[in-house]
């Protein structure tokens, strides 16, 4: 097997139809996989039935059961033998079926994955990205909807990604197996089948870079993943109550774009964190806390997160009271203590 | 090695009592269970299958978020369920609805979890049945850890845990057999292997001559049973249970069976399998195999059996036609034994309640426009 | 084996010497087993040899081997079987020999310890302590020193809480054991040579609760387990540089006892939280940001964090330099945006 | 089951090359090693005796954190670390500093660790030996992968893990075996039996009639070897490489041994275990025997050996003597391949250097007293 050395950028599926998130990851790994040979995609079910969310479908066909195969069932056996592979000169791309059936993994990830890159001293990189479709929204049942991003972020070594739309979805994926340190790259699954018509290109924010998706004046309103979608809604309603709602796709949650997020806060002296993850010690705390500490007197008000609950996720019938969606982000914006009214109102 | 180590082992070819075709063969591994035995075997089944087939049918209709069915694995289900004593413990898996029915849980409890009210809708005590396990292998640990309170409080009760072939690769059914053998504890583990993992079948899955194989590795007996023969594993049941009972510690049993229905509702077995394979094990029906038998062998009503199982589905129809209401309130409740204030707050705001003390905000009122 | 139902209060160690974390902790087990009957303590090494710190030396021998044992070494056994012993009417207290060696355990605390109660709708309680000996500061080589409450507090459905002295240790953990819901118990390593002259009892804060070790009126250190010994040694110094800390032990991380430190924080108008683990979602951020957003127009600054910084744990060597001391702590108090010098200076 | 999986079982006792005596037994399973592979294992072993007492030694002085010595298990390391090719993958443990030593990596490297300066103070591909693992049983999936790469890279070499008698019963250990078997990736397990797992002893770890025996329950061929007999590891532990490069899969081997000193030099032994089992074990001690079998087969200098070993020992002392200097700026280089905008403040915060830019307080400059 020699190494390819191309860059990304290379090798790129055009595509000016509408495509799906799920759609776009697929175009993402085929065009890794035709791009590196090093790169190899395994994990459960990732082979002839594509994954559960199709994301790997027909890759095993296209490129042979030793670019891309179904291993025994065991997500620490997945995440262990992928770091021995990439140990050995290979760029593994792994499957987690769903965020809780990551946890098996949990040593492998905290103790190693993370860690071998500085325990050797930069001797031993582990290029791996360990695919996770995470969030709720989709009517699963327990175990199926963790939102699991602080597990990961608190862990020093691990790059986290996660993505809102299929082009950005498409990029950061080209990104994330480029990347030579690991990549936990999370999935938004009630994300999975928007559609949108793109030209997939690598182009654009870096891979820990954050971006503005919707510009504004009074408030700054920070989600990523599954969320980015309510913020934006959110941005539209209050739009006709007289909020200017600036919505910030965080992308990189480890690390953190300072830099583009405490620009927007100290220009709206506002901000709003949303995610679907419990509250408490929840990515939202970090995003308020460093913000405060970098802006605090640009601020007119404490940083609010509208965030799941404090509890285990909720049955099917009950999800819908537990995430946040657009309303919860204004009601939130509209305790931001606002003395004379929204800026622009 | 000596002998007594070798007895480990399984053997060759499975236990089979009944054969497919409905003939007893007499292989003398284990008694056939009695008359009354079998017919209640065959009367489970029976209403275990209906079950099966009008919960896949409600799912069809959209009234249940998922369901992975137990077709073609309920002699494994039913022979399994019934070899249990009244104190023992059943562990389920989402797979094993079957099992959870015939231990005597209401089906409408058992599709509270599928119906996405809540994770678990029966009282586990009440039929000493965990709730059905997702997370895969995990419930062989609770298993073994249930087994040996039992064994420390000098109570007379065996666990007995269900678990697919492919749950036999995670870490955690290595670390339940280990536990359980050297603790001599009394549990049996019973894999049904249906020969796929969603989607994986079993030899990439294992390379073993059989899963049964890794009891000696344990220091367990292992046996390997016709799973779709009732009487067989009814009998492999009873007696590894007798034998845990009686301080013999655990035992490993691995049931050959089909699962003739998608993983769940929501997968497309055409992407991995073929329809001839099914027709193959379509043949090999645990139901009609028992029916044959029990009809060759004396007095036996199948036809009261039909009526008592279409009477349960239609119940089944009536009971799920109507949503049973759900209450937001009980997101807050269950967390920990008593709420935390923080959870109580969280519980005023998201019901619109007068938030009742605790962390206000400086500079405002608590409140805002409340959120549904 | 009957139910004892004799409440913890009642078997309690009357000392009034000098002992250590490790045997106040020693003591409370020993009570614990004493007081319960359904009390077991297993986990790796934790019989003859009384544990790696030997914190259940003697027990073995004290309460037999149906009391307390061996395991086989495997975590996530230790924690499953745990759960089914607690499900069966027993309250196991267990033992991780190193807080990295609870990783294997992670998915047995995360998707059933924590959820088993609300899965169940309360039926089933799992009344299980943890102990996880956590934190630096003894010249432990890598995956002996990790801070990883985080992971823990994250998690509907456990309580977690850790101890700073002796006194406390034995009451919290008497607290832990008789608690209906499960507790990760966090041990600080370094301070388990730490002596203290006590009467061993039960009376005091309960399990929820913070406690002000030092009252001070110009800064509100919050620390807890190692930290909290840091946090005293910076108001002593400081008290000589005209600084008057408050020192606030949190002992209970989850859940958080808003009452007692945003009252402090309202009092002083400055915060400063300490703890060992790396920042970037530390829990010093959701120390930060709740208490930010309760006590907003209260502050005079940002809250501070002192921390370890975001890496993983480093060699024996240069702990110190990444471990949070008063310097540190009294630097942060310094940042404070003081405009006109400490109040009571 | 057929003759052929029965195969895969190990035999009833260690197969053994050279006896407790010094005298060959023939015993016809493997080829005696030739006389200058018994040369070779004889000199690593004496040479690692000399680094693990002298390591001791400095322990004791203070000069490390901590150190787990290979002390009884030499035969063990040795004859493992010399039946690997140059191509050939080792992954050790903390206790295998006698294996690493003699794979060739320089002893003081090997100490960077133990000393405290840094987590691996070797690079993994000069001799092709993974950094010392910690976390129990993780390595033998590290092992796995490397192995399953070199086969699909058509690399000729094999991974060689060692793993502890406590370390089986971890989840990743039968994980690891079974993603070998079924991926038939070129990797050979070592299991070094020593009896106890810090103060655990086997019969608390195992019930199984051997560690070996967990073989059979993933298809691998597994392998019963007396640890003491530097000449059956080494014959077993070549066996199992020619056999995976040739593609004929994994392979397990359990060599039983003893741990003559403490789990550590922090551990205390006399907690947990008699003097005269110690005692006992000393007997089978397995240098002497080799040197026994050496002299009594031909010419063997077994003084200048001696002197090498004394050699290394003196440099040691020498190279130990002083403290490495470490740096404080280590900390920030190597958790990602460029340190983040976040991690260089806190490097330029740590060191007291001028911030370059990034984020920055509202209302004040960054600095303050700077943080030592
Ligand atoms: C720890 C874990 N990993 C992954 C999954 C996702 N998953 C659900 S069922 C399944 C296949 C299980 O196969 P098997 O054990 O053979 O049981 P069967 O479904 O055939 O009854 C997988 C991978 C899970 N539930 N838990
Ligand atoms: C996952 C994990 N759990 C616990 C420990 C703590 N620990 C270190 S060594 C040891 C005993 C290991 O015994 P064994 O595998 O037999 O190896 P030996 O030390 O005898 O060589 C334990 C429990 C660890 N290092 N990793
Ligand atoms: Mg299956
Ligand atoms: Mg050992």
């Amino acid at each position: 097997m020699s190494t390819v050395t191309e860059r990304a950028g290379q090798v790129n599926s055009a595509v000016h139809q509408p495509v799906s998130l799920a759609g776009a990851l697929n175009r993402a790994l085929g065009d890794a996989l035709e791009a590196d040979e090093r790169v190899v995609v395994f994990g459960e079910d990732v082979g002839p039935l594509g994954g559960v969310f199709r994301v790997t479908d027909g890759l095993a066909a296209r490129f042979g059961s030793d670019r891309v195969w179904d291993s025994p069932l065991a997500e620490s056996g997945i995440v262990g033998t992928a770091i021995g592979m990439a140990m050995n000169g290979l760029r593994p791309v792994v499957e987690m079926q769903f965020d809780a059936f990551a946890y098996p993994a949990f040593e492998q990830i905290t103790s190693h994955l993370a860690k071998m890159h500085n325990r050797t001293r930069g001797r031993v990189g582990l290029p791996i990205v360990v695919r996770i479709p995470y969030g709720g929204g989709i009517g699963g049942v327990e175990h199926h909807c963790d939102s699991s991003e602080v597990y990961y972020t608190h862990t020093a070594g691990l790059r986290v990604v996660t993505c809102a739309t299929p082009s950005d979805g498409y990029r950061l994926l080209r990104q994330a197996v480029d990347s030579p340190d690991p990549v936990i790259f999370l999935e938004p699954k009630r994300r999975y089948w928007s559609k949108e018509t793109i030209d997939l290109a690598v182009e654009g924010p870096e891979l820990h870079q954050a971006r503005v998706v919707r510009p504004g004046t009074d408030v700054t309103v920070i989600a990523y993943g599954g969320t980015v979608e309510t913020a934006l809604e959110a941005a539209r309603i209050g739009h006709d109550e007289g909020y200017d709602l600036e919505v910030v796709d965080l992308r990189s949650l480890s690390p953190f774009d300072d830099e583009t997020v405490t620009a927007s806060v100290r220009r709206t002296g506002r901000a709003v964190v949303v995610h679907e993850a419990a509250g408490f010690c929840g990515y939202g705390a970090e995003v308020a806390a460093r913000l405060t500490e970098q802006c605090f007197h640009s601020l007119a008000a404490p940083i609010l997160r509208v965030t799941g609950y404090d509890i285990p996720y909720p049955p099917p019938k009950l999800e819908h009271q537990h995430l946040p969606d657009a309303d919860r982000v204004l009601d939130a914006v509209s305790r931001l203590q606002w003395e004379e009214g929204p800026r622009h109102g | 090695m000596t002998e007594g180590w070798l007895g480990l082992l399984p053997s060759e070819g499975p236990v089979r009592l009944i054969d497919a075709a409905g003939v007893a063969t007499g292989d003398g591994t284990y008694e056939l269970p009695d008359h009354e035995t079998l017919v209640a075997l065959y009367r489970a089944m029976v209403v275990g299958r209906r079950f099966d087939a009008q919960v896949t049918a409600l799912t069809r209709q959209g009234r249940l978020a998922v369901y992975p069915s137990s077709r073609g694995q309920e002699a494994c289900q039913a022979g399994t369920a019934l070899a249990l004593r009244p104190q023992d413990w059943l562990f389920p898996t989402y797979r094993d609805s079957v099992a959870v029915v015939t231990r005597g849980v209401d089906p409408v409890d058992v599709l509270v979890n599928f119906r996405g009210d809540w994770h678990c809708g029966y009282d586990p005590y009440e039929h000493r049945v965990a709730p059905q396990c997702t997370p895969l292998a995990t419930n062989t640990l609770h298993a073994v850890g249930v087994a040996h309170a039992a064994r420390l409080r000098r109570e007379d009760a065996v666990a007995v845990v269900l678990l697919g072939d492919g749950a036999t690769s995670e870490g955690d059914t290595h670390e339940a057999l280990n536990f359980a053998a050297v603790w001599k504890a009394p549990v049996v583990f019973v894999v049904q292997n249906n020969g796929y993992a969603i989607s994986v079948p079993l030899h990439r899955q294992t390379a073993a001559p059989s899963l049964a194989h890794k009891g000696i590795g344990y220091g367990i007996p292992s046996t390997l049973v016709d799973g779709n023969d009732a009487a067989a594993v009814h009998a492999a049941v009873s007696g590894a249970i007798a034998s845990a009972a009686a301080g013999g510690g655990p035992a490993l049993i691995e049931a050959l069976t089909y699962r003739i229905e998608a993983h769940t509702n929501a997968d497309d077995a055409s992407r991995y399998r073929q329809d001839d394979e099914v027709a193959g094990w379509l043949e090999r029906d645990p139901v009609r195999r028992l029916a044959v038998f029990l009809s060759s062998s004396g007095v036996f009503d199948a036809a009261g059996f039909d009526a008592e199982a279409e009477g349960l589905a239609a119940g089944l129809r009536t009971r799920m036609g109507t949503d049973a209401p759900v209450s937001p309130s009980h997101l807050f409740e269950y967390v920990y034994a008593r709420p935390t204030a923080a959870l109580a707050r969280q519980r005023a705001d998201a019901l619109d309640l007068p938030v009742g003390g605790g962390a206000t905000m400086d500079g405002q009122e608590p409140g805002g426009r409340g959120i549904r």
